[in-house]
């Protein structure tokens, strides 16, 4: 890697997110019926979550995020891990059963006075069990169902879940997918492969998604490169998304700056740098402000020098405004060979797209792509895709920054100093090994007409 | 890795783009020529030039694209040693596993590098990778490669058979990602290789479903939880321009069409001629065949273009036609990869602290 | 099976169609009445009007469609009495399985219902169904129901244990489809009631791949080839009305807003007010609920329409702006079903002709 | 089922089409690649299928459809049909292996020589994998592919394909996707199903899809009930779907008529029509001719009587032409409650339709739905889905044909004979039996305004 500082690096990451739950973390809890929902762990406050139950935020702080607890009390008990157990089948079949006269034997007032005496939900289950009139008859697979389906019901159980991005955007995803405009855990994993994000890398964002890219660009980073965000609203958004990562607020200030579409303008001058007069001699209030606003001013400006300096690593869209208006203002930013990723919840605004920048030579090969997901319950004898899966995870289109040159296609076109001129007349014919294969490779077309369907051909997986 | 510089320099790896399906990797050396059939080029000229210039060829034969190397253009480039990982895998398992800056991770088998590159621009100089290949001339191609590509710092490669011999790390690393034909086998190694104080991942990569019900099973006696199972793919989409004729213009055209026939026909009755008898018949025959012709036209060029016959309509009417309804469109490539692999996840909780642990800042 | 006539005439079976989610089978009974949370409705009201009639409720609190039946409504309409059999497999099974006018099948278990009306549908009145149903109480409500809708001489419905007992005909039926939780067990009794003839087919409804598996081994070990296996889905797609702002509106809004509250500061810094130090933290405070919460509206009701502050535009400019691109669009919904089950298909060869059979014509 | 007459039914699909290979017929024939190709079978020639051999058709003449037969000389010799084996898997790994050293020891010479004498395929493929040096370190997997793969290439062998019009649309749709709209066998499954296709039925249907709809209602049909097709060009189209099905001709002229857009419309008098002079006396060819032409117009003019009187079970549309436009023109002959579905290789066309028809109270509930479909490889302990797979099987739009009233969702509007009346006074309040589920459902939204958000929800499938 061609990062310089190991030693800063690596402290950097050390303080970018703890490993450990923390007070003011907001803390994803997986409930018995699989949702997740997000609390607030505040050091000696007491953290409910519905009919589960609740307990003290003191009993999570310092632990490992992962673990299952059962809520006994006010306290909490570590749960050993949930492992899958095998289905016999039996004999029985649901042939015999009635339907609709499936009665449940015990009354909720019933199940209230267990709950209320302390007695465990697995004994409360199994009470109800052995009191089915029918279950002996059911079919081994009948009773698993019906076993989760009260498990569920009365659990006390909950697990902390792990602040990963892919935990944070499924979470976000499952709970309210318009929120992040579609955008699936696979979809945005493709994202950030495709604009190539990495540590020390930098990047612009253009992030109506809640700030999903920002935080998943931020963790990508792990403290070392360099973040520009682009809002629509003249102070950066609160994004919710973020608070779920927990990151350390001083990290993130080093590495991200946000302008808004009138600062990010180079020919706009924003209202802080018309400052002029000193005001000298006013009160300590004043002064604390006037810094204050100083250094607003001085952080705008130097993300707005930084952003015009270009040589971006990535630009990424996933916003409402016509993308092509966006290239439009940022595309000059963006490094030779960098890649652009722009996201839509449709294929239309990106198809549109597509065939704009496809008769534009400043973009390489833009081709739209679609995530395909799929997860399966592994149950033992019980393998099938999940029941209902989302439909759709949003659209891509990526392309590569380039440089045209107008005459390369016509007549041949090289700087070439004197030295290298010689070089060259010097070197030998042999095609280099890396390109020994290319020699078999039969191709039916000129890469100029290949370049121009572009769109007809998968870009990110050819076939091998 | 890669250089991150501006502009190409002599030692440089660049990725040179012919076509989307010649895409191959250069080591810029001075002297060296490249010669394809877009033309020839010299490895000189391209010193200097800054990433992503658009090269025309000595000859004029054609051009390329002089790109800064990306884990995801070398994944297009590489030299197959074996099947590959390709994005939509690679990325949905880095994200899965949370692989990312710092992290240390375990792969077997090193196959092609295809997913060794990715991770190792993921973890960046803090991570590091243990990158396992049991294949021997495998495992030595793949290191010359990593070293050319400055990731000999990142990535410690191993000629193991791991299902046998195990990984030579222990408590170490926060992910696993198994690419072998027998997963299962190395499923306790693997565990053995994992951190034990925080929550730890691991991936199996196995196409068919036998290995998966398998493996599933493995994880489970070794005590890995949340095992949780998932097929992704990228499906590209290819975009059409559509024009919805208008059926009126179709409706008058046929109208039109069918007044000169019987023109036609009355005009020969009129004359009586002799040779009547073949006149309909052949007015049809052509007409079959001229609809035939066009639908296959349309189906070797683009089907959403259709046209009705346009040599029966007055140039001069059209005007008055309502225009067609342009409409610029996309759909799933015909073919596209219907299958990769099975991604069987797992998680290893990590040991439960005592009441005692004290809170970490 | 339905009425094919114009109208509804009493003693019809129709479906009443609320909405997409009350969908329901009625028969006209003249004298009853139909009461919804959409209205009362008199059957008597409903004999004389053709089908597809709109009917507005007596008491103005809403209306009905008044639909003929057809398998796919009533598989909308029909009272479960277990899992059913949708649009998207039962259409692809009936292809594969060559299901037509005039064809011999066998289906086991019956269940709802579901599938078997849309066999008897297009098999017509000269094919026949065997259905068998092992739970009893369905089996008599599923022979209730084909004698209601005019079935009973396309449909002979056996209550009877297959998997142990096999079926009542031999040598006689084209296709064979098995709803069973092991079908495994009724392969061989499947492959005799198959012709021998003519090639004939045979489809296994299984929601678990290790049930496939089994499937898979039990129609091999009896001789059926072709083994192949399909899931198929139907995906509904959501239509929604995208506009795409344009950027410049949103740069100009933003440079007047920043301006606005540069005028106010300049203002209030004139005055040297005592209420200085909150303002910019209000606006600022404001903004960001704005934001927020318009977001949260476009969540809650269409995500692809986006609105910046109109509050800051003066409404006679924004002729000048760019006006924002309209597009219907669509994607697919949200809660698609995943995956109902595999559809294990095989096909049984027909017995090689001598080489003496006659050219038949 | 309400069809009349059982004798005549029953004699119509007898002759609907042959059981058995005949003179004449267009038989697909699957070749050891696993590609279908389409070949005539006449008496007495000879069929010729590439470098698998040739043979006399008449060997196939009289003999069901779906077998499997090796060619020997000229002569067919009928194949015992193909089980699966099972793989044994073995210790042997692919580690040994050298990439790039995999020999074929049997030079191509050689193969040829052996193939000339006649040598078995199966024992071609036994000297190679002999010879072959590596082969025992091969796992069973990539021996089994390596078999397989050689077997494709050397086998003699073919089996013939029924043609039912899941074959031949699969067959098509793997030939030329574009030449049938997309249309995949699945698709084409659920057209037919959602516009209620039966015996008996009527039906009309514009299909620019190379007759694939036409064939698939023919078929189904079964020799029984009507359609009419209306077309783009003046005659009938010759449909290249519709040569690979087999018709009897005499049964598909009496089912179906076809019109074009100019004779579809009721206001335009066809040029056949205007025929008034009885021109008596000419010659015998002549009149021939004029019977011709007689016939040709009376057809003519049923089929638009026929049209024209309407009360057609549904509307099918696979067309280039304006869909809302075809609507205009075709849905005042659908029947009330009557389907329409409308096909379209991109959803576009579709979205825009139903953004229209949605308004249109003419129309119940238009929705557009996609097709998915997935393959897999079952081979014992080798299943997965197959690696490529066809992108896209089009949308369909569907919508049912009802009868607005206007004044329906203000106030209660009813058709009321006195005895009707009297018998409503007369009758009790209960609910029928038919809905008593309906008393549980809990509705969160008046029916007018969930109907206004057709699209938003899944109508085909329910949960449920």
């Amino acid at each position: 890697m061609d990062i310089a500082d190991h030693e800063d690096a690596t402290s950097a990451l050390n303080s970018f997110k703890a490993t450990t739950i923390q007070s003011g973390h907001t803390v994803l809890l997986r409930l018995p019926s699989g949702e997740t929902k997000g609390f607030k762990v505040e050091k000696d406050a007491t953290i409910s979550i519905g009919r589960v139950g609740s307990f003290r935020a003191n009993e999570l702080i310092g632990h490992p995020y992962g673990l299952t607890y059962e809520i006994r009390g006010k306290e909490l008990t570590v749960q050993p891990p949930h492992t899958l157990q095998e289905v016999e089948e039996t004999d029985a079949t649901n042939e015999l059963i009635n339907d609709g006269e499936f009665v449940q034997p015990l009354t909720l007032g019933e199940i209230e006075g267990l709950k209320k005496s302390g007695v465990h939900a697995s004994d409360i289950i199994k009470a109800q069990i052995e009191q089915h009139a029918n279950y002996s008859l059911k079919t081994e697979y009948s009773k698993e169902k019906y076993k989760q389906r009260k498990e569920a019901k009365y659990s006390k159980t909950f697990s902390t879940v792990e602040p990963t991005i892919y935990n944070v955007c499924d979470h976000w995803f499952k709970k309210d997918q318009n929120r992040i405009r579609d955008i699936r855990p696979d979809t945005l994993s493709q994202i950030l492969n495709l604009a190539n994000v990495r540590p020390g890398g930098r990047y612009i964002v253009v992030d109506e998604a809640s700030g999903l890219l920002v935080s998943a660009i931020l963790e990508r980073l792990g403290g070392e490169g360099r973040l520009i965000s682009i809002c629509d609203v003249d102070s950066p958004p609160a994004y919710p998304v973020m608070t779920l990562m927990n990151f350390r607020k001083d990290v993130v200030t080093n590495i991200h700056s946000s302008l808004n579409w009138a600062t990010a303008q180079e020919d706009y001058t924003p209202a802080v740098a018309q400052e002029s007069s000193p005001e000298v001699g006013k009160s300590e209030r004043h002064r604390i402000r006037l810094d204050k606003r100083k250094n607003a001013a001085d952080t705008l400006l130097n993300a707005r020098e930084e952003l015009f300096a270009g040589e971006f690593d990535a630009l990424l869209i996933a916003s409402d405004y016509d993308p092509l208006e966006i290239l439009q203002n940022l595309i000059l930013y963006v490094a030779g060979s960098g890649s652009i990723v722009v996201q839509s919840p449709f294929s239309q605004p990106l198809t549109e797209l597509q065939s704009k920048l496809r008769l534009d030579p400043g973009y390489l090969a833009p081709s739209i792509t679609e995530s395909w997901l799929r997860r399966y319950q592994v149950l033992p004898g019980r393998t099938h895709p999940t029941m209902s899966t989302s439909g759709s995870g949003g659209f891509l289109l990526h392309a590569i920054k380039v440089y045209d040159d107008p005459n390369a296609s016509k007549v041949s076109s090289h700087r070439q100093s004197k030295r290298q001129k010689k070089e060259a007349d010097e070197g030998n014919l042999t095609v280099p090994q890396t390109l020994e294969s290319y020699q078999t490779t039969e191709l039916e077309e000129k890469n100029a007409a290949v370049a121009d369907q572009a769109s007809l051909t998968n870009e990110m997986e050819p076939t091998g | 890795m890669w250089s991150s510089a501006r502009d190409v320099a002599a030692g440089d790896l660049v990725i040179i783009w012919q076509t989307r399906e010649l895409i191959q990797p250069l080591l810029i050396t001075p002297g060296k020529d490249l010669n394809s059939r877009f033309g020839y080029y010299r490895h000189a000229d391209l010193v200097g030039i800054p990433y992503g210039s658009k090269v025309g060829s000595r000859n004029g034969k054609g051009f390329i694209h002089v790109l800064r190397p990306t884990p995801e253009l070398w994944t297009m480039a590489l030299p197959h040693r074996t099947q590959i990982l390709y994005l939509a895998d690679i990325a949905f398992i880095t994200s899965w596993l949370d692989i990312k800056r710092g992290s240390s991770v375990i792969e077997a088998g090193t196959g092609s590098g295809s997913f060794s590159h990715s991770i190792a621009r993921t973890i960046g100089s803090v991570g590091h990778l243990w990158s396992y290949e049991f294949h021997e001339a495998r495992a030595n191609k793949a290191r010359e490669e990593f070293s050319l590509h400055g990731m000999a710092d990142i990535v410690t490669l191993t000629h193991r058979n791991v299902c046998k011999d195990g990984f030579t790390v222990e408590d170490t690393v926060d992910a696993v990602f198994l690419d072998l034909p027998a997963p299962w086998d190395a499923i306790e190694h693997a565990k053995k290789a994992l951190k034990k104080t925080s929550p730890t991942r691991i991936c199996c990569f196995s196409p068919c479903m036998e290995q998966v019900l398998r493996t599933v099973s493995a994880l489970n006696d070794s005590g890995f939880t949340d095992i949780t199972m998932f097929e992704t793919l990228l499906r590209p989409h290819e975009v059409h321009q559509l024009s919805l004729q208008p059926l009126t213009q179709a409706v008058e055209k046929l109208k039109k069409l069918e007044q000169k026939r019987e023109d036609k026909r009355q005009h020969q009755i009129a004359r009586s001629s002799k040779r009547k008898r073949d006149d309909l018949q052949e007015t049809d025959a052509d007409n079959v065949g001229g609809k035939r012709l066009r639908t296959q036209e349309s189906g070797d060029e683009d089907v959403s273009i259709r046209d009705i016959p346009d040599a029966v309509v007055d140039p001069g009417q059209s005007a008055n036609q309502p225009s067609p309804i342009k409409l610029s469109v996309s759909k799933v490539s015909p073919d596209v990869r219907g299958h990769t692999s099975y991604l069987t996840f797992a998680r290893l909780v990590p040991t439960a602290p005592s009441k005692s642990v004290a809170i970490q800042e």
